[in-house]
């Protein structure tokens, strides 16, 4: 009986399998999102995934897609796991895909070599490996609008803006994973160059919301400033501890993943003075949120459970993701000439997309980001962050666009980029 | 020892020529020297023996018997179960021109002394512990055994008398004398001295009556019955058969033995008793024999199993059923069947009957055989629908077994088939069944009485059977010829036929008919535990023993219900009509080989039962409704004990014979 | 059926001695100054009310408790503390009295589990189940069959022993204890709980280990009656210490034997 | 039903004692190979290739790795993930150090490392047992999982911390990496997974696997009948962990391309522990079906809607997955709780002795 | 030598020259210990009466506090949400034992336990889907919980001791006292004594065994709900949280699984260990020690006494 209950299964599966690799899209615009509203991260996954696909959904309501082809945003659930992001790649590689976004920087690891293989771009905005901003080692993966390398660059100015950072010791918080222990060898860098000294606390996963001991060995460490590298349950719980510890919250900055309103609203009043660095707009006095909120959340059509929680950071984050995701899509259909367009075609696009002010302005973005610039060579576009801060209940933008310190950063990438390839004979590298 | 000193020398006789067993030995150990000979389960798997390996053996056992001063004319015993070396000794004991006088081995001492105190044995080759005490326990009383042999050394450590052998050291000791002198060649040159007038075995039949006869066969009686009987069913050497009847029976020794020389197949010992379904499971022999008792033993199994499976899988399987005894015997037999009958049936052979004959080890069955007994036709039916080739034959020891078998497709479930080749059959005025054949025995050993008795002057032989030739030319059986009598009013009555009909059902084990010069017919029925049993379970009838169940009004009204079909069905019988059945009894104890109901081949001692239970039958026809009843009885353990009951008579219905015909007389 | 004499034992060459050995658990004593012998080829049993240290003692012997103080000699070697596995290569081997069989694994593997001893090819060829491996495992199967044979459990051969009714497990249990052809063994109430005809099985068997194997036995009864017409020689216990020892005629009309037993028959 | 066991009879012990005596067993067998390794590659999509029979034989042998442990010694461990996670580890530094050697064989030896770890977190179990083992295994489990992130060493500095799997080639075909093709990578996969069944199969008829299973049914009697609780116990935990660390290896190398310490974290050990009990506990076969219950359920599952065109988004999905499988877990425990294995004896016993019920 | 000195010497140092900072290490070590407690005494209260090892304990504290803040997001005053969520662990306890545990009766303790762990993925998905995936805050101050800190000056130095950890003590306490005396004082709890020490004499005295365990899985969930309070406002309420539950097995170890006192103590142990530990020797191996910290603990402890803290000295038997 069991033979035929197995086999049967297994020959489903395999039909089915089939049946995705013949759907292809020839009438869509077919971007899946790996999304995760499950898990112990589920808190920051939820409102990144409603913005962006609320945003296309948007662009097809509004505009009827893109050059009038609709856009099709298929969730597939992750759950934060590399395992599932891996099936979930597999799974819809095969109909078409424009271009993937992981959603987190395990499953991009998985992805980057993956990708000049089935030959469909990779885009981690701001997280994933910061190498692949390096266009001619990695035609295939972008992280615009900027990695976590500049991104940390731009927050050592903002502490050196504020006091000068030369002597002092700067804590570095982060969550014991790849994601957080990237920017530790340009942290190391810099604190040479820069002359500051560093103190470094890892939380594990297990302890993200059991951080007595890390605040009490920051206690211990005395930093001046302390850097969060944190996702999910882990920032809420760090900003919390600091504030239990009495450390001064507006020293203690969080980078752009450790800066949502769903971190922070848990902490409320406790939190005020927190300071964490952001690429996207707050809030939704855009026209383009408006228009979101007119085309797909009134209208019922997005998953958000409350409509308060449009224009909140991660949701914005999201679907400033959408918007580069489009722009790429229409840029690659001025570039190849097709209304219709393959995963090569995106990754052009991607490589030639101009997201300007003007081109803001254009969307209804005005000042939502700083302006983006494709190229061939920098995948990353080398986006500036600001800085926000908890005022108890809101985030408030407390400083401008901060430029990365480009000139270190991009040769240390380089590094990163060579070191990468150096043990893959026939990776694809491209020439600009 | 080497291939080319034991089998590939000596003279090349012709294979015409070959008169006896051991001759056969030799032809074989070259013609089939690689085939398997004999197979036995035993320490967990198959050990076998190829022919050449088994003439080594018997050699070496001829030799030692030899040397243990075994000589022409001798008789040894051989008791046991079916084990190879049993069977050597058959073969070895002939080799030297000794009588092989196998004996039952479930014989209780007395009998089992009388046997070897008649037969002047000289020698005893025994299977086990169990059987050397029971030879032992006679003591001094048997004055010409000189030598016990054992099989199985287990337990016999501590007995240290000089008469005691074990086979290996009887091996050994022929061993030793090959390696001197040219042993070998005087053994087989003694070999093709042997005559087919010789004798070869002798079998006591153990008769229903008075003690055991030693019937005398000859070697030409064995080998041409083996060889014919060969040549009837076209068995070549590729047979298998699983050895499980009782060595003594001529039956066994026919089919385990004679046939198995003639024609080099193999032949395979089970274990033990207990798991004789699983080996022939194991083994699938492509030839098999089985009393009707075992196949109608096998049909409940199968019927009280298949009650415990799923709704699901009971109806596919009656359905199937149905289907097959609509057309499987059709296809058998090789008449025309329609073409999706034919592949209803091929579905079925692969969902039912295939799965089935191979549980039941039946798969490569290509010929099996029913004797000794009335078979009930669903039965043989139920068999042959299944596509398996199961026959009846007709046969006694006197005759070396056949006497009339029923050739491929003319089997009907109530002749046992025609003469078998070389067998003429008359009919004396009397009913009486006479037969005269190449196998008809020599003479009773010590016992000229009853060898004239029997055996006419120009070689007929009694059977002691009334019956009949029907107009197809097949020898129908009614009953022994001495049981059919006459109720009061004249009418015929024939127990055993009676008896039979009754038997068919699968909730009646045994029934017992009176009726010879009485009023009318009465029964004694035995249930049957199992199926009535199993029924009982699933009808929530408690019951805490056998006489309790067979007690049980509901068990009486079953079988009240069963006589009366069987009384429906007599009275559309011409003959019969007159003899139905009026009262019954079910019988508190079930019949048994140990307290004398039954023969050790487990058929009825009628007379034994009359005696024993003479006022449960006074109590039948003198019309009472129950009656009180102490039995004495035996314990496997030899204690003896007591049963009583309170046993309930009852009536039943009688029909009026439906024939226009007049009832006979 | 025994021909063997009590002088036959006492001039028997001692297999195993243990010498005033004690044993306590947490200041209970479990056994009390304890000294006898077994000799080869005896069938000795060891009685006693429930509690008297039965078992302990047979645990003592064969290295499962320590003894606090008093040594034990085997095959005329003398030790102190030993692991179990080491008494059951030196040719200890038992069966013990809670059915303690590997109820996951069939008849015939739990015999083969008796031969571990016996068994030694290495990783490597039991990896590919292969000659010598495959070999060994065919050799032991016979010997175990032949252990099959003579406790007439063939028809049990594959079935796991989880689901064999109780008497069967205990012959299995012995056929395992056999399967490392001891030189001395133990058997820790082998009747227990068995009906009468099994109890006579089980007492053929025990015989005919004895007889056939002339295999040392060292039995473990709290039935008088069943001991006595078994064993060659006998140890009376109670409350851990040692009240009489001898044939079982003496020890049959000891006082002191038949006071313990009153004192627990009540 | 499919059996016909009349005939065959045994003449030696050498048949009686081979692992599939019956002959439709042995076709049974053949059967499956020529789908696995012939019918699959052939007609399986890339994603039921990729997805769902790389994972399921990794897992499979993981799952079998455990069942070693668990099912036939009786040790409870919860550290599978980290004992795989060794495995990986290894067989990245040893193709980061010597790059031409042959990637499979240094697949096959990075079982050396983690059997060497697990004998060592092993040695606690003679002296503790049931779930107070547990707990040294979840010991082993967090320590290992904290080296793969604090050691540096382990991931050639890597600056995301995760091993990214190297291209490699065997016999001139590419092997691993991205550009290594699924068909490939799931061949290799079958064939390594399906000798280290044989493999582990003859282990477990033999001498050492009935050691196994004398310490796992009855230790104390085991220990009398002349078995070295510490031989037995350690041999079957680096029996054990050799297999998970290969499954680790293979993780890796044959399916995700790059690992990050979360690919080993306890949720994976309570992944292939489940494999293991919903399997059957004892049983090769049941490892099998328990992987493919726990691994291939839920992306049916999950492709359930999409193809009966039920438009649930993903998040719905997967939170009626989490319930389905947990309940169908209970469930399972409940009906049979020796597992999907004992369903497959019965099934198979069933068919053996069709068309009675018993 | 600098290796030993900074193992042996040097921590040693920094206590004493910072005793405040080392007051406040022992007072967070106090907290967490008594925090690991109440989930260690979720898990003894089950394992005592049913032999299960709860895997779900974990999931159930998420869920508990999912729950009361979800009925308070519905616009129910705190307490009312409060007597809900009780309400909702109750109905669980009951149906886990009417589904899950009556049909498991007598299985060996890995089936149980594996059947907690697919409980608790049932309770993951459902969960989930009622609620959510995203963070939610406690209501602590709705529940009354006192929040805010207060600083003690001490040694030169300050100890900062959170209000809300002192309640949270203090609950664990009074929880404690309360399970203590529900298991002598009443007529259930002596019940639930009997079950524990013998299934057969408590069917025996004829208390029903389905009865204790809903019984003992209401007050799991009692003690999930309390737990899942203290942890969900000292952090916030997400599934996160299920894996605090992890830490609970080596505090069972040290305290033996069956023993009330034995958590509390095995609780503290490991909040003292791991919080000094982690600061005081953390750093010389990178830091993030606590991960594993509670569990090497728990097996030395084991290989020097397998039978735990309270448990009794095991004489094998054959």
């Amino acid at each position: 009986m069991f033979k035929k209950l197995i086999l049967g299964t297994a020959a489903v599966a395999m039909l089915s399998g089939a049946q995705m690799m013949s759907a292809s899209a020839e009438d869509m615009h077919y971007v899946p999102s790996l999304s995760y509203r499950t898990g112990p991260f589920a808190g920051g996954g939820i409102p990144v995934a409603n913005g962006f696909s609320d945003y296309m959904n948007m662009l097809n309501a509004r505009d009827g897609g893109i050059g009038g082809v609709k856009i099709v945003v298929e969730e597939c659930e992750t759950g934060y796991n590399s395992q599932k992001g891996v099936e979930c790649y597999e799974s819809t590689k095969g109909k078409g895909a424009l271009v993937y976004n992981p959603m987190s920087t395990g499953i991009t690891l998985q992805l980057v070599p993956k990708a000049p293989v089935d030959e469909i771009p990779v885009l981690s905005m701001g997280y994933g490996l910061s190498a692949t901003a390096i266009g001619e080692k990695f035609p295939w993966g972008f992280n615009y609008p900027t990695t976590y390398w500049n991104q940390l660059s731009s927050i050592l100015k903002y502490i050196d803006s504020k006091g000068g950072i030369k002597g002092k010791k700067i804590g570095f918080i982060y969550l014991d994973v790849g994601y957080g222990k990237e920017p530790i060898p340009l942290l190391d860098k810099l604190a040479t160059s820069m002359g500051f000294t560093t103190a470094k606390f890892p939380v594990g996963v297990k302890e993200m919301q059991s951080q007595s001991s890390h605040w009490l060995n920051v206690r211990k460490e005395r930093p001046d400033w302390m850097i969060m590298w944190g996702w999910g349950a882990m920032n809420s719980t760090a900003i919390k501890e600091a504030a239990k510890i009495k450390y001064p919250l507006d020293h203690f900055i969080g980078n752009w993943w450790s800066g949502a309103d769903a971190d922070l609203r848990p902490v409320g009043e406790v939190g005020k003075g927190y300071v964490a660095a952001n690429f996207s707009g707050i809030g939704t006095d855009f026209p383009a949120l408006q228009d979101v909120l007119k085309h797909v959340v009134d209208a019922g059509k997005s998953q958000v459970k409350d409509k308060s929680l449009v224009g909140d950071v991660l949701y914005n984050r999201g679907l400033f993701n959408a918007v580069i995701v489009a722009e790429a899509i229409a840029a690659a259909q001025k570039a190849t000439g097709k209304k219709a367009i393959t995963g090569a075609d995106m990754r052009v696009g991607l490589e030639t997309f101009d997201l300007s002010a003007a081109r803001l302005k254009e969307l209804g973005l005005e000042g939502f980001a700083a302006p983006v610039k494709a190229s061939c060579s920098d995948h990353e576009g080398a986006g500036s962050v600001f800085l926000q801060q908890w005022n108890g209940s809101a985030w408030e933008k407390i400083s401008d666009a901060i430029a990365p310190m480009n000139d270190v950063v991009r040769p240390l990438l380089e590094e990163a980029a060579d070191k990468y390839t150096a043990d893959k004979p026939d990776w694809k590298t491209q020439s600009c | 020892m080497s291939a080319d000193k034991s089998a590939a020398r000596g003279e090349v006789r012709s294979i015409d020529s070959l008169v006896t067993f051991p001759q056969y030995l030799l032809l074989n150990a070259r013609r089939f020297a690689t085939r398997p000979a004999m197979r036995h389960k035993n320490y967990g798997i198959w050990q076998s023996w190829t022919w050449l390996q088994m003439h080594e053996e018997i050699r070496a056992f001829s030799l030692g018997l030899k040397e243990l001063g075994l000589d022409k004319g001798q008789k040894i015993a051989i008791i046991g179960a079916n084990r190879p070396r049993l069977y050597w000794t058959f073969c070895a004991a002939q080799a030297l021109g000794a009588v092989p006088v196998p004996i039952y081995s479930d014989s209780i001492a007395e009998e089992m002394e009388y046997v070897l105190e008649h037969a002047e044995t000289v020698m005893a080759v025994c299977q086990d512990q169990e059987q050397i005490d029971k030879v032992l326990s006679m003591g001094k009383k048997l004055k010409t055994l000189k030598t016990i042999i054992y099989d199985e050394p287990r337990g016999m450590r501590d007995y240290d008398l000089d008469e005691l052998r074990s086979f290996e050291d009887v091996q050994k000791l022929g061993e030793k004398t090959l390696g001197s002198k040219d042993a070998a060649d005087e053994w087989e040159k003694n070999i093709y001295q042997a005559k087919g007038d010789d004798l070869a075995v002798m079998l006591y039949t153990s008769g229903t009556t008075g003690r055991p006869k030693g019937v005398m066969l000859s070697n030409d009686n064995m080998v041409k019955t083996a060889i014919s009987a060969n040549e009837f069913d076209h068995f070549d050497e590729t047979e298998q058969i699983v050895a499980y009847l009782p060595l003594a029976w001529v039956g066994d020794h026919v089919f385990s033995y004679g046939q198995a020389f003639t024609a080099g197949y193999c032949v395979c010992c089970p274990e033990s008793a207990e798991t004789v379904n699983e080996d022939r499971r194991e083994i699938a022999p492509t030839y098999f024999f089985a009393p009707p008792r075992v196949f109608e033993i096998m049909l409940t199994a199968i019927m009280v199993r298949m009650e415990d499976a799923g709704t699901f899988k009971k109806k596919m399987f009656h359905y199937f059923l149905d289907h097959a005894s609509k057309v499987g015997e059709k296809i058998l037999n090789g008449e025309k069947v329609a073409v999706f009958d034919r592949i209803k049936y091929f579905i079925g052979e692969l969902m039912v009957y295939g799965p089935l004959k191979n549980r039941l080890g039946f798969t490569n069955v290509k010929v099996g055989y029913t004797a000794g007994e009335a078979i009930g036709p669903e039965i043989f039916r139920f068999y042959r629908s299944l596509g398996i080739n199961l026959k009846q034959l007709y046969g006694q020891t006197e005759a070396s077994v056949y006497i009339s078998a029923q050739p491929d497709g003319e089997i009907r479930a109530e002749t046992v088939g025609r003469p078998s080749p070389g067998v003429e059959i008359e009919i004396a005025d009397s009913g009486e069944v006479m037969y005269r054949s190449p196998g008809v025995f020599v003479g009773y050993y010590k016992n000229e009485k009853s060898t004239k008795e029997t055996k006419t002057k120009d070689g007929w032989v009694h059977t002691g059977d009334a019956g009949f030739i029907d107009d197809n030319g097949h020898l129908r059986i009614i009953d022994r010829a001495k049981d059919v009598g006459k109720l009061i009013d004249g009418s015929m009555f024939a127990p055993k036929y009676i008896e039979n009909k009754l038997k068919f059902f699968p909730n009646v084990k045994e029934a017992v008919a009176f009726g010879d010069g009485r009023e009318f017919v009465g029964v004694i029925v035995n249930i049957d535990l199992t199926s009535v049993g199993n029924w009982a379970e699933r009808n929530n009838i408690a019951y805490a023993s056998y006489q309790e169940l067979a007690a049980h009004p509901q068990v009486y009204k079953m079988m009240a219900e069963h006589i009366e079909q069987v009384n429906r069905d007599l009275s559309g019988e011409e003959m019969m009509a007159g003899a139905q059945i009026s009262r019954f009894l079910v019988l508190h104890k079930e019949l048994d080989a140990d307290d004398g109901e039954l023969t050790r081949t487990l058929k009825v001692r009628r007379n034994f039962i009359s005696e024993r239970y003479a006022p449960l039958i006074e109590a039948i026809y003198d019309g009472s409704t129950e009656k009180y009843v102490d039995t004495e009885v035996i314990f496997e353990d030899g204690r003896k004990g007591s049963i009583s009951a309170t046993v309930e008579v009852r009536d039943v219905k009688v029909f009026a014979p439906v024939s226009h015909k007049e009832a006979a007389e | 059926m025994s021909a063997r004499t009590a002088a036959d034992i006492a001039v028997g060459e001692d297999l195993l001695h243990v010498d005033d050995i004690s044993l306590s658990f947490g200041g209970v004593k479990a056994i009390q100054n304890i000294s006898f012998n077994i000799v080869k080829g005896e069938i000795r049993a060891i009685i006693g009310p429930n509690g008297a240290g039965k078992t302990s003692m047979l645990n003592v012997i064969n290295g499962f408790y320590h003894p606090q103080e008093g040594t034990i000699t085997f095959l005329g070697e003398e030790r102190r503390k030993m692991r179990p596995y080491r008494a059951a290569s030196q040719g200890i081997s038992r069966t013990f009295q809670n059915v303690a069989l590997f109820t996951g694994m069939s008849t015939l593997d739990n015999i083969m589990a008796g031969r571990s001893l016996k068994m030694h090819r290495n990783f490597f060829w039991q990896m590919f189940r292969y000659g010598p491996a495959l070999n060994e495992e065919i050799e032991h199967r016979r010997a175990v069959e032949e252990i099959i044979d003579f406790l007439e459990i063939e028809h049990i051969r594959k079935t796991p022993v989880g689901q064999l009714p109780y008497g069967l497990q205990k012959r299995v249990e012995l056929g395992r204890a056999l399967a490392a052809e001891p030189s001395l063994l133990l058997l820790d109430e082998p009747m227990a709980g068995m009906n009468l005809e099994e109890k006579e099985d089980m007492s053929r068997f025990v015989i005919d280990v004895n007889q056939q194997f002339g295999t040392t036995i060292a039995l473990i009864e709290h039935d008088m009656g069943v001991v006595m017409d078994l064993a060659d020689r006998i140890v009376v216990m109670d409350y851990g210490k040692k009240i009489a020892d001898g044939m079982p005629k003496d020890v049959q009309s000891d006082q002191n034997v038949i006071d313990a037993y009153l004192g627990v028959a009540h | 039903m499919f059996y016909r066991e009349a005939g065959q009879y045994k003449t030696s012990y050498k048949a009686d004692q081979a692992i599939f005596p019956i002959f439709q067993d042995r076709m049974a067998i053949v059967f499956y190979l020529l789908v696995a390794f012939v019918a699959i590659p052939y007609f399986g999509s890339d994603f039921f290739i990729t997805s769902m029979m790389i994972p399921f034989l990794i897992f499979s042998l993981a799952a079998i790795g455990l069942n070693i442990l668990v099912g036939y010694t009786g040790q409870i461990s919860l550290g599978t993930g980290a004992f795989m996670g060794v495995g990986a580890y290894a067989c990245y530094k040893m193709t980061s150090i010597f790059p031409d050697v042959n990637i499979i064989i240094l697949i096959i030896s990075s079982g050396i490392f983690s059997a060497a770890v697990g004998m060592i977190f092993g040695l606690p179990s003679l002296r503790i047992k049931g779930f107070y083992l547990v707990v040294t295994t979840l010991a082993a489990q967090f320590f290992l999982e904290w080296c793969f992130i604090r050691v540096p060493w382990l991931y050639n500095y890597n600056d995301s911390g995760a091993i990214e799997v190297p291209q490699r080639e065997a016999l001139g075909v590419i092997v691993t990496g991205a550009s290594a093709t699924p068909t490939t990578r799931y061949l290799i996969v079958l064939a390594i997974v399906v000798a280290m069944t044989w493999v582990a199969s003859n282990i477990i008829h033999g001498r050492i696997g009935r050691s196994w299973m004398m310490i796992r049914d009855m230790d104390i009697a085991a220990e009398l009948m002349g078995i070295r609780p510490l031989y037995a116990k350690l041999s079957a935990f680096a029996v054990s962990s050799f297999y998970c660390g290969v499954a680790g290896a293979m993780m890796v190398f044959f399916w995700l391309g790059a690992a990050e310490v979360e690919s080993f974290d306890v949720n994976h050990s309570f992944l292939i522990l489940f494999m293991v009990v919903i399997g059957g506990l004892g049983s090769l076969v049941g490892s099998f079906l328990g992987a493919a219950f726990i691994w291939i359920l839920p992306v049916i599952l999950r492709a359930i809607p999409d193809t009966i065109g039920l438009d649930i988004n993903a998040a719905t999905v997967e939170h009626i997955n989490f319930m389905i499988i947990g309940g169908l877990i209970i469930f399972f425990l409940i009906v049979e709780p020796h597992g999907l294995a004992r369903l497959w004896a019965l099934a198979k016993q069933k068919l053996r002795v069709w068309p009675f019920p018993y | 030598m600098d290796l030993l000195f900074n193992i042996f010497v040097s921590p040693f140092i920094e206590m004493v020259t910072m005793p405040d900072f080392l007051l406040q290490v022992l007072w967070e070590g106090f907290v967490s210990g008594t925090l690991y407690a109440l989930i260690a005494l979720g898990f003894v209260l089950i394992f005592k009466a049913s032999g299960v090892f709860n895997f779900a304990q974990g999931i159930m504290v998420v869920f508990a506090a999912l729950t009361l803040v979800g009925f308070h997001a519905a616009g129910l005053p705190a307490y009312v949400s409060l007597v809900l969520a009780l309400a909702v662990m109750g109905f669980l306890a009951w149906g886990v034992e009417r589904v899950v545990l009556r049909h498991l009766v007598n299985q060996p303790d890995l089936i149980l336990f594996m059947a907690t762990i697919g409980l608790s993925y049932f309770l993951i998905g459902f969960g989930e889907l009622i609620f959510g995936g995203e963070p939610k805050s406690m209501i602590t101050e709705q529940l009354g919980l006192p929040t805010g800190s207060t600083t003690i000056e001490i040694f030169d130095g300050i100890v900062i001791l959170q209000h809300l950890d002192i309640a949270a003590a203090a609950i664990a306490a009074i929880l404690v006292a309360g399970l203590a005396l529900f298991f002598s004082k009443t007529r259930i709890g002596r019940a639930l004594r009997a079950v524990a020490d013998d299934h057969q004499a408590a069917l025996s005295v004829g208390i029903s065994l389905n009865q204790i365990w809903a019984i003992v899985w209401f007050a799991a969930g009692i003690v999930a709900l309390a737990t899942g309070i203290m942890w969900g406002a000292r952090s916030d309420v997400s599934f996160a949280l299920q894996i605090v539950a992890l830490k609970a097995l080596p505090v069972l170890i040290l305290g033996g699984f069956t023993s009330v006192p034995g958590a509390i103590i095995g609780g503290l142990i490991i909040g003292f260990g791991e919080k000094l530990f982690e600061v005081y020797w953390g750093g010389l191996l990178g830091g993030g020690v606590e991960g594993w910290f509670a569990y090497v603990i728990a097996l030395i402890f084991l290989l020097f006494r397998p039978q735990g803290l309270f448990g009794e000295k095991i004489i094998e038997r054959v």
